[in-house]
């Protein structure tokens, strides 16, 4: 059988981590036009200390709001420290953050050392189960879980809040908005701090699965580039849509044509902006 | 006013022969080691000044260059592997494979802007970097192409050391095309990209075919890329996938930066920067790559327009402090000539 | 108006000038004084007791945790001539980083117990990073060789940058001791093997394809499906094992190749779940053995399919964080720690003494580069100089080390293996371990 | 009789399934100066940007000195003698003065785009860019980057660069735009010394500078031509009077859709 229950567990379950990476850097991307490149550090960040906290606590939820906590910190440093200074610049904005992933890759191989690491599913989840006649790991239905309610959760505060009709205002029309009288800068900072955090969590959440090493970062990161560009800059639902599609188009080459899983999704992106230059869900500029 | 510009023209030459002089005299000074690092420098500033005609003149932010440098590093790499092809020809053959591969692309990738451009170039970069690394029996996989035999130019055979030789070689060719982008900055095509960047509409307005224009200069720093990655091979003796990976674009984007984009000499300097720091440092700390990141930051936020503008800069910061009177973050320094210089012409109108 | 012009013009010119001037200068010089330390160090007279190290990196500055209890300068009336330089070079930076320290762990292990002195000679370190990258590595090896001036360089865990180096090394005639890249051509191929360039790592294939005969006779496997990496030496070591398994009698299944940095091996995974076979060989390394091992439990495959493979995929410093995950994996390869002999407990306690881990394949192989080294030179009296002499010497070391008698092929040059089969087992002390469960001996690279 | 200067046949404009425009005919004879009015959002400036080129037509057809326009490129309208200025001025910000006028007089000058030639050689086009830099009293700014330039003289920078190109038709958006009211009177003479061979075709709120230039004044309403006639009759009109009121009123809701 050729796509089944458990393709579909593994490729929704994969979404749900390019979701998470991806949703920040997407918003962010399409309000600011700002070029967060390291966005997979974010992650990476929230994986090891994730790691390290499940390592000395054993409690999985606070290792998970570790990780987050910490690319939230790291978030914070970044949009106070330089971001306010650099808006539309995206040339900087690319050295700049070029430069603070280069910093934690180091860091982290630094404290971590360079061997991979992979924090363990708490007792629970752990194991596999049983889904229409396909055996799936159990924490991989728990991830799609979790990626649907943060999903969901976005989704909500930014298409359905006053507080997101100005972020999707801003997106569009940034001087309108500042003459509502609202302090973009604020909302910027906010969008930015929450993507980090979301990364984080992501990054936390995703160690069971992909574990953390050096080099994850820049994995995730091509992948997110991927999925916010395929989506539409600064489009939530563009930004779920296209983690579906990354992930089920990924999965389902990779299982049936392992050699053309290098290039698929790349081809795939390089398609859809050669016919659709602004994503699938993106507005035309 | 033809004595003001004869002086200025006199500056730059002035610069340019002192530059070409003392690159000629290197290999009389350096041992073989700095020797080649400075080759190293040179092609890569072949490589960042081409990326520079369209980051920094166009303003089309491309994080995909390294698949022209790929290109014609491994047009190289094959054409003496399977063929036996003299480094002339070899050469010649990858700045054309360069240009094809740019008049290919060219029309999906400049159907984008700004942030698309860069992810649409960066995908194509991927796209190549996967068939080079799939295709192993053509390629050699992500051994690439070892056993590459370095060129050399004939009549300094046994007067200077293989280094040296190499080292003129690339020296006389980055020098030719070197002043020959100083011709393309220089010529009115160099002035319509710098109006791209500035408003294509703007441009349009005036008459200019932009897209044609845009197109050509894709497929020009193509073709100069093309023309580094081809050297670059002859130089390492072999190509491998590393050198269409966008992480190489990516440092050849920080070089354009850090030097200063859209400036003629900006990229040259980032080269030398970036390559030293790279060389250097890790030579002595374990911990370069952290301070790569931190030379990258600091340049962002203290000279956003790149090293080569350092003087100019601490010329801005003695007289700000001159005047003591804080200039609002917005606005930018104009110097106290400019300012009489507007009050006048008011005044006259 | 156009005197003023003028002469705001050239005041401007000139302090452009000047600091255009003064750039040049800087770079320049900066140039010199760091490229330059090879001509501007002067060599010192051989009877000079000079206790400072004419090299810029002494591995005993770096923050390694090896340097750190390196002892800096030993001076021993002893010393008599310059020190013998070795160059170390290897990927510090990148993905490879802990494969890297392993490595260079291995190598100060055993110059520390030899007092990092070999006939009287006194033995420094220059450490370099290639950052696992062809180009960069080509550059660094330049530097070791014509700026630090190094009699031997030992190092090259990627493929890739040691056939980059290949040329250079052979042109410039140095000694070379590649401890970890397994580019089968490097040895096995007439053309590309160098007198220079040994080798005592492994090439690979070489200590995969005896799993072959060893799944068909021992372990009962008539049909395997074939998993590995998708680069050069995924493909080397499949395609070596899979032919001695099919000389056995063995028949393949299938062959999957997932690429290299594969964060989430599920959909392979898949594949394989729906091919029929007796068992699954695999060879990941890095983080991708430690996800491809997790993920293939997560799966219920381990039921499905016995895991066996090469030793990377359960790599002592993985199996911690495989977990159970691991258990009865059965591999092949050069080493284990668990081996019952002399030489391997002495070099075990030494190296869990000073860092606190049992030592891995890396360290090892490191500790092989290390001592083969000090044999040489030890054989032609510290004249590191004659450089023939010192070859000949390198191609004649012989001694039992921890896995077994060592030697080279002297043919390729490569080294001579004993190639071990081993199991994860839960130890007394309750972590895991590759437990031996037999060997082939002599198992050279020209031998598949 | 020559071919009019434009013509406009049928014109519609479409965006997004609203329709900006609707069958829009205009004819404007050479050397006439036409202006344009009507209240916000009656698609005025998306009707200068299809007759430039900048916006295709939906429909119709656009005819500049008798020459079907309707199928060329912004840049290829440049050739037959139509240029159009920006309600914010269309100037390279970053470029000087002196840069803004060269980059206009070089276009097409040498061959291959530009590539044949090296601007500091070309004698000729750095006499003329003197002698435009001095007839629009920029020669004290002809050094500085025009991003610190005040208003009005961007806008002198951008006409300057549009008249270095000898328009025979051309097309001014809002010029008045930005102008303090006292130099107004000044640049309504400005714009009165233009040669009279060439064609202008104005669109402007300010009605100073409209009655005040203008030989006929076309009005639209809703993307539609309500009215054409001369100042008098405009003047007259009670629709015109009715569509402005309404207009002024409705003004912000007409803009966005």
């Amino acid at each position: 059988m050729p796509v089944n229950a458990a393709s579909l567990v593994i490729g929704l379950s994969y979404a749900s981590l390019l979701f998470l990476v991806a949703v920040g850097l997407s918003v962010v991307f399409g309000l600011m036009r700002f070029i967060n490149l390291a966005t997979g550090s974010l992650y990476l960040i929230g994986g090891y200390i994730g790691w390290s906290v499940a390592r000395s606590t054993g409690n999985f939820l606070l290792a998970v709001l570790a990780g987050g906590v910490a690319a939230l910190l790291l978030g914070i440093l970044i949009e106070r420290g330089f971001l306010a200074r650099l808006h539309r610049k995206e040339l900087l904005q690319v050295c700049l953050t070029l430069g603070v992933a280069y910093i934690v890759q180091d860091v982290t191989r630094w404290i971590w050392g360079g061997d991979p690491l992979r924090l363990r599913p708490p007792e629970m989840l752990r194991g596999s189960l049983e889904l229409f006649g396909s055996v799936v790991p159990t924490y991989r239905v728990f991830l799609i879980g979790v990626g649907a309610v943060l999903a969901v959760l976005v989704w909500y505060v930014l298409e359905r809040t006053k507080w997101g009709a100005y972020v999707r205002a801003g997106v569009d029309d940034i001087e309108m908005v500042e003459c509502l009288g609202v302090n973009v800068r604020r909302v910027f900072a906010i969008v930015f701090m929450l993507g980090a955090l979301l990364s984080g969590i992501g990054g936390a959440l995703g160690t069971p699965v992909t574990g953390v090493a050096p080099g994850t970062d820049v994995q995730l990161l091509l992948m997110a580039l991927i999925v916010v560009v395929l989506g539409g800059l600064g489009s939530v639902s563009g930004a779920i849509v296209a983690s579906v599609i990354v992930a089920m188009v990924d999965t389902v080459v990779r299982t049936f044509w392992p050699q053309a899983s290098f290039f698929a999704v790349w081809a795939l992106a390089a398609l859809v902006l050669i016919v659709r230059p602004q994503g699938l869900l993106g507005r035309a500029s | 006013m033809m004595m003001v510009e004869f002086l200025r023209q006199g500056r730059s030459i002035v610069f340019v022969v002192a530059l070409l002089a003392a690159l000629a005299v290197a290999p009389a000074v350096l041992p073989t080691y700095p020797l080649s690092v400075l080759t190293e420098i040179l092609i890569f500033t072949l490589f960042a000044m081409s990326l520079n005609l369209l980051l920094g003149y166009a303003g089309l932010p491309s994080l995909g260059h390294s698949a022209f440098f790929g290109t014609g590093g491994y047009v190289v790499g094959l054409l003496a592997k399977y063929y036996g092809t003299p480094a002339a020809a070899a050469l010649l053959i990858a700045v054309v494979a360069g240009v094809v591969l740019a008049l290919i692309t060219g029309p999906f990738v400049l159907r984008t802007h700004g942030a698309y451009f860069l992810i649409l170039t960066l995908s194509l970069t991927q796209v190549l970097f996967g068939i080079v690394w799939l295709w192993r029996n053509v390629t050699g996989g992500d051994d690439g192409l070892p056993g590459i035999p370095t060129p050399k130019l004939p009549f300094l055979i046994g007067r200077v050391s293989d280094t040296a030789n190499f080292y003129y070689l690339a020296l006389v060719i980055v020098a030719v095309a070197v002043a020959s982008l100083g011709w393309i900055v220089r010529s009115p095509f160099g002035l319509a990209l710098i109006g791209i960047r500035e408003n294509e509409r703007y441009l349009e307005g005036l008459g200019y075919p932009t897209w044609t224009i845009k197109y050509a200069a894709y497929a020009i720093a193509g073709a100069y890329a093309a023309l580094a990655g081809g050297l670059f091979a002859y130089f390492k003796g072999f190509v491998g996938p590393g050198q269409i990976s966008w992480l190489l674009a990516g440092e050849a984007m920080v070089m354009v930066i850090v030097g200063g984009a859209g400036t003629f000499w900006g990229p040259a300097l980032g080269s030398v920067l970036v390559l030293l720091l790279r060389y250097e440092v890790s030579a002595f700390t374990q911990r370069w790559v952290m301070i790569l990141g931190i030379v990258f930051i600091l340049t962002v936020l203290l000279l956003p327009e790149g090293f080569i503008r350092l003087p100019k800069r601490l010329r801005d910061i003695r007289s700000r402090l001159r005047r003591e009177a804080p200039t609002g973050p917005t606005v930018a320094p104009v110097g106290r000539s400019q300012e009489r210089a507007v009050e006048r012409a008011i005044e006259r109108s | 108006m156009e005197q003023r012009e003028l002469r705001h013009l050239v005041s401007r010119r000139l302090s452009r000038r000047t600091l255009l001037a003064g750039l040049g200068a800087a770079v320049v010089s900066g140039l010199l004084g760091a490229c330059g330390g090879g001509t501007a160090t002067p060599t010192p007279a051989p009877a000079s007791p000079t206790p400072v190290p004419p090299t810029p990196t002494p591995v005993a500055a770096t923050p390694t945790p090896v340097a750190a209890a390196t002892p800096t300068v030993v001076v021993t009336p002893t010393v008599a001539a310059e020190p013998i330089r070795i160059g170390l070079i290897h990927g510090y930076t990148g993905v490879f980083a802990a494969l890297a320290d392993n490595l260079t762990r291995g190598i100060q292990l055993y110059f520390d117990s030899i007092d990092n002195t070999v006939a009287g000679r006194r033995v420094t370190f220059v450490q370099e990073d290639d950052a696992s990258n062809p180009e960069q590595g080509l550059t660094k090896t330049k530097q070791l060789v014509e700026r630090d001036r190094v009699h031997l360089i030992i190092g090259y865990n990627h493929s890739g940058v040691a056939l980059a180096c290949r040329d250079f090394l052979h042109e410039a005639g140095v000694p070379t001791i590649v401890d970890n890249a397994g580019a089968a051509a490097l040895t096995r191929d007439p053309k590309r093997r160098s007198p220079y360039i040994f080798r005592v790592s492994f090439a690979n294939g070489q200590y995969e394809w005896p799993m072959g005969p060893y799944a068909v006779e021992q372990l009962g496997y008539k049909r395997l499906i074939v998993t590995a990496s998708d680069f050069v030496a995924g493909h080397e070591k499949a395609e070596a094992l899979k032919k001695a398994f099919q000389n056995a009698g063995g028949e393949l299944a299938g062959e999957v190749y997932p690429p290299l940095d594969t964060a989430d091996f599920a959909p392979f995974l898949q594949r394989i779940q729906q091919l029929q076979a007796d068992a699954v060989w695999a060879f990941f390394a890095g983080a991708d053995a430690v996800r491809f091992v997790q993920q293939y439990a997560d799966f219920g495959l381990k039921d499905q399919y016995p895991l066996i493979g090469v030793g990377d995929l359960v790599d002592e410093a993985y199996l911690d964080q495989q977990g159970d995950a691991a258990l009865d994996v059965v591999t092949s390869l050069h080493y284990s720690p668990y081996i019952d002999s002399p030489e391997n407990k002495a070099f075990v306690d030494a190296f869990k003494r000073k860092h606190g881990r049992v030592p891995n394949q890396f360290a090892y192989q490191g500790y092989l580069a290390g001592r083969v080294a000090a044999e040489a030179l030890k054989a032609v009296q510290g004249k590191v100089e004659d450089k023939q002499a010192f070859l000949a010497a390198l191609k004649a070391v012989q001694f039992t080390g921890p896995a077994g008698p060592f030697r080279f092929h002297p043919e390729t040059q490569n080294v001579v293996l004993t190639v071990y089969f081993r199991k994860v087992q839960r130890l007394p002390d309750g972590s895991l371990g590759n437990v031996v469960l037999g060997k082939r001996e002599n198992v050279d690279d020209l031998s598949f | 009789m020559a071919a009019p200067a434009l013509q406009l046949e049928h014109v519609s404009k479409i965006i997004g399934g609203l329709t900006i425009l609707e069958d829009i005919a205009l004819t404007v004879q050479p050397g006439e100066r036409r202006a344009i009015i009507g209240p916000n959002g009656a698609g005025k400036t998306t009707l200068l940007n299809v007759i430039a080129g900048f916006l295709p037509a939906t429909r119709g057809r656009v005819l500049v000195f008798g020459r079907d326009v309707t199928k060329l490129p912004a840049h290829r309208r440049v050739d037959v003698g139509l240029l159009k200025t920006n309600q914010q001025p269309a100037v390279f910000h970053e470029l000087t003065t002196r840069q803004n006028v060269l980059i206009a007089l070089l276009r097409g000058r040498h061959p291959l785009l530009g590539l044949g030639g090296l601007i500091d050689r070309d004698r000729e086009v750095q006499r003329e860019a003197e002698r435009v830099l001095d007839e629009w009293g920029l020669l004290d700014v002809s050094d500085i980057e025009v991003r610190h330039l005040p208003h009005g003289f961007q806008r002198r920078v951008e006409l300057a660069a549009r008249f270095a190109l000898r328009p025979k038709l051309l097309l001014l958006d809002e010029p008045a735009a930005g102008l303090a009211v006292d130099e107004i009177p000044a640049f309504i003479e400005r714009l009165k010394q233009l040669p009279r061979d060439m064609t202008v075709v104005l669109v402007e709120h300010s009605m100073r500078v409209v009655f005040s230039f203008a030989d006929r004044i076309t009005v639209l309403h809703h993307g539609a031509v309500l009215a054409d006639g001369t100042p008098e009759e405009i003047q007259r009109n009670e629709d015109v009077q009715a569509a402005y009121l309404a207009g002024a009123m409705r003004g912000r809701d007409a803009r966005s859709p």
